[in-house]
């Protein structure tokens, strides 16, 4: 076995958003992370066209045309559930307020560039929506992606050659067949899946890649976000300030 | 007595001009004042600017302005949607102009105008090809660009319940753009689905005060609720 | 005589505010103009620490802690009330959306600066308030006010000699001797009171004044907002928009 | 589960440290948070800077920690009240710092904070003495003034009611200034007549969301309500 299948990539992911986050979760692949986030814990979601406490898909006949995702998609709401307008929640995004967002990616370069809005192709018709605002709008934003292309190559790079959708914004891009941090120097591995290794990952990317897994001499960096603690005793010095990790 | 209740749909719309910058709520469908873009379509008036989140969707609404040919220029963040074909012809053809703003920019810059403020430095966009001749400043060790205020001469939104004076509340989702595009127009014109008692809206739930409202047009009740209460569909709208 | 009272020129404010304005009564002497709006036109009183529908004062023991108005003092809501907060009021202020506000003066330019919050005295504590955003804040921006100083001097003059709380932001200034129209070509009076003469008010201010009063040659401004149209019925080229006239 | 709500008063602002950016909501007494601030003066932290509209009122709330000389500096617009008395003596003796913002620019410089707003250009303020050292600058034909976010360490707010994940509702004009420090503020503490259900608040009218919020203190209803009910009061606070 070479990798995982998405649903075992979003499952991994969800385990690695504890209790009292709040996230977004982008169009496409992301929004499969809902589906394995435990029961037993609180991880409020958030859409941005104006909800957190977004509930999954209503059951049928049960359809609110009022009640949409970002993806456009029929939803419900949870108790403890809150509107506001676009301006609000896009505010809440921009000013760092969210704790996770996880989004798609056509390449991620190993300085933490995104590009995933736009191939750059001529007759394309370029459509943002707020992919730009996602990838500033969280404490950590997580790249899930396959690591290589349908055609092979790789979408880590060290440079993108598509269109950026924003600069040094991501933090950790979940890959079918590994775990990428992203660090002053570059990329860390903190985690592979299946028979994959560090010198096969080394060889598709092409990149520098350093050896962060726990059972490597580095240790998994430590998570700011702790569970145990909980929002309500956020530390004062900035668990809740800026945008960058 | 201020009563902002319109005549009608047609009477609402009756002054709105050829060359106008309408915002139209709504994103994709849910607030997409269909009923007044109708009306719009019937009133004629053409060679408009169109700021919306979208393009259009499917044949109706937004989709049905441009394929009447009345849509000079979009300004939005996501035109291209999987039934945004009316949009997508007219802009392959070069009939179409469009101006592409991040989605919190765009909502960003429509509060701006309805609030007085003559520019902002966002951090949204930095780097990438939206930037493009765009000023750029460092604040405190990060980079932003300016970005101007987006008015309009026309609102045409969707909200929930008005009262007489105009004061509004939304349903859900259907908020999104409305609060924000009511305070940026010149004029702002809106369809509900009913006209309530001054005094039966509850002040401390007020999302859009009246001041920002000129016509109210109440269109009755959507099938999908039954006395405010929501009691199923089968599809989004 | 030569005036009119406080109370007297209250009211002569109250009469030129049509129905369906949105009004914003500053501290002091223009809160005396509530008194005298028509009980039968619905004219909406705006308060800048976050209400429109403002009703007038509680009855004796109805005096609630959570509603007060700019100058902290306690008032009632009126149906068609709206509450929000203070981003979103001053917005409302900013964006040009009030029809009218009043305001005291320590002195007024015949450009419309206008001078209300500082003498500059070097032992006074400064304490602007909302009075720099009250005096941008309206479509039409009226002062109330006696013309002379306690001490005789104009309070209408060339230049305002105390710091300004705004540049050319008034259009009109009600007097207990006369009302002026701020133009382009300097102070125009529309109407004196008791009997007051152009030629004791152009002695009085030192100031050439014009003479626009309704007797006179030059008939009384317009007014761009008119009660029978009511707001529902606003033309679209800008009633709502923007600050000046 | 999440649970916003603190054991009390004095577990709420332990962590306070000296020298911090303390946001305290309120307009005059109305939505002062004067139990919190209580619990601040007694907890100790001092060398602070207060940002409020006011710079407080007879010897309660902010006043009383102005008194007790842990506010190295004030942030407001209007210091200056019938009842400042306290701040006035300190300011006349040299003892504490004043920074003076027009009520609006106060308002929109903290909500640009939260909104991750770089900054923005206003025209209150121009040509006047508040301008001097700032830049202005000429937008479509009108002159502003760029004014920078304000943000906070801690903001102290009162509303009227919670739930466990922090979702807030105020009572009338004692919201003023909270929703905006709530966001403004890496550590927002906030004290409630009531901790309801989760659930109980309508999500169409929750005012501040939970995501703003850290710590909740409920402090039991108010003399002047009953049942959530006004049932009238002799004075203001």
């Amino acid at each position: 076995m070479t990798g995982i299948d998405r649903d075992t990539l979003a499952a991994r992911i969800a385990r690695d958003i504890p209790e009292g986050a709040v996230v977004n979760l982008g169009i496409g692949a992301p929004t499969l992370i809902a589906n394995y986030l435990p029961d037993d814990l609180e991880i409020i979601l958030h859409t941005e066209n104006g909800m957190l406490g977004m509930g999954p898909a209503p059951a049928p006949g049960r359809i609110d045309p009022d009640l949409i995702n970002a993806g456009k998609q029929p939803v419900t709401e949870l108790p403890g559930a809150a509107y506001f307008h676009h301006a609000d929640s896009f505010g809440m995004m921009r000013g760092g307020h969210l704790d996770v967002c996880v989004l798609g990616a056509f390449q991620v370069s190993e300085r933490g560039d995104l590009a995933n809005w736009h191939t750059g192709a001529p007759d394309a018709i370029p459509a943002v929506g707020g992919a730009m605002d996602l990838a500033i709008g969280a404490k950590d934003v997580y790249v899930m992606t396959d690591l290589l292309t349908r055609d092979g190559t790789s979408k880590l790079v060290a440079e993108c050659s598509y269109p950026l959708t924003g600069v040094g914004c991501v933090s950790r891009i979940y890959t079918d067949r590994a775990v990428f941090d992203v660090t002053p120097d570059g990329l860390a591995v903190s985690d592979v899946f299946g028979d994959t290794t560090l010198d096969e990952l080394r060889e598709l990317t092409g990149l520098t890649l350093t050896d962060q897994r726990p059972e490597a001499a580095t240790p998994l960096a430590t998570r700011h976000f702790s569970p145990e603690n909980g929002a309500g005793r956020a530390e004062i010095d900035g668990s809740r300030g800026g945008n960058t990790p | 007595m201020i009563s902002k209740t319109s005549a009608g749909l047609a009477d609402a719309v009756s002054d709105i001009r050829d060359g106008s910058t309408v915002m139209i709520g709504g994103f994709g469908r849910a607030g997409q004042p269909v009923e007044l873009i109708d009306a719009l379509i019937a009133q004629g008036a053409t060679d408009l600017t169109v700021i919306n989140n979208n393009a259009g969707n499917g044949d109706t609404g937004i989709a049905a302005l441009i394929g009447a040919g009345r849509v000079r220029k979009v300004i939005c963040s996501f035109p291209r949607q999987t039934d945004s074909y009316i949009f997508d012809a007219k802009y392959r053809a070069g009939e179409i102009e469009l101006e592409l703003v991040p989605q919190g920019n765009l909502a960003e810059r429509i509060r701006a105008a309805g609030a007085g403020i003559g520019g902002f430095y966002t951090p949204t966009g930095v780097g990438t090809l939206v930037a493009e001749g765009k000023e750029t400043r460092t604040i405190d060790g990060r980079e932003y660009l300016l970005e101007l205020p987006l008015r309009a001469d026309v609102a045409l939104i969707s909200a929930f319940k008005a009262d007489r004076w105009g004061n509004l509340v939304y349903r859900k989702t259907a908020r999104n753009f409305g609060p924000l595009m009511a305070a940026a127009a010149a004029t702002t014109i809106v369809q509900v689905d009913e006209v309530v008692e001054l005094g039966d809206l509850d002040p401390e739930t007020v999302v859009t005060p009246g001041i920002f409202v000129d016509r109210v047009v109440p269109l009755g009740e959507r099938p999908w609720l039954a006395a405010g209460e929501f009691v199923g569909a089968e599809k989004v709208a």
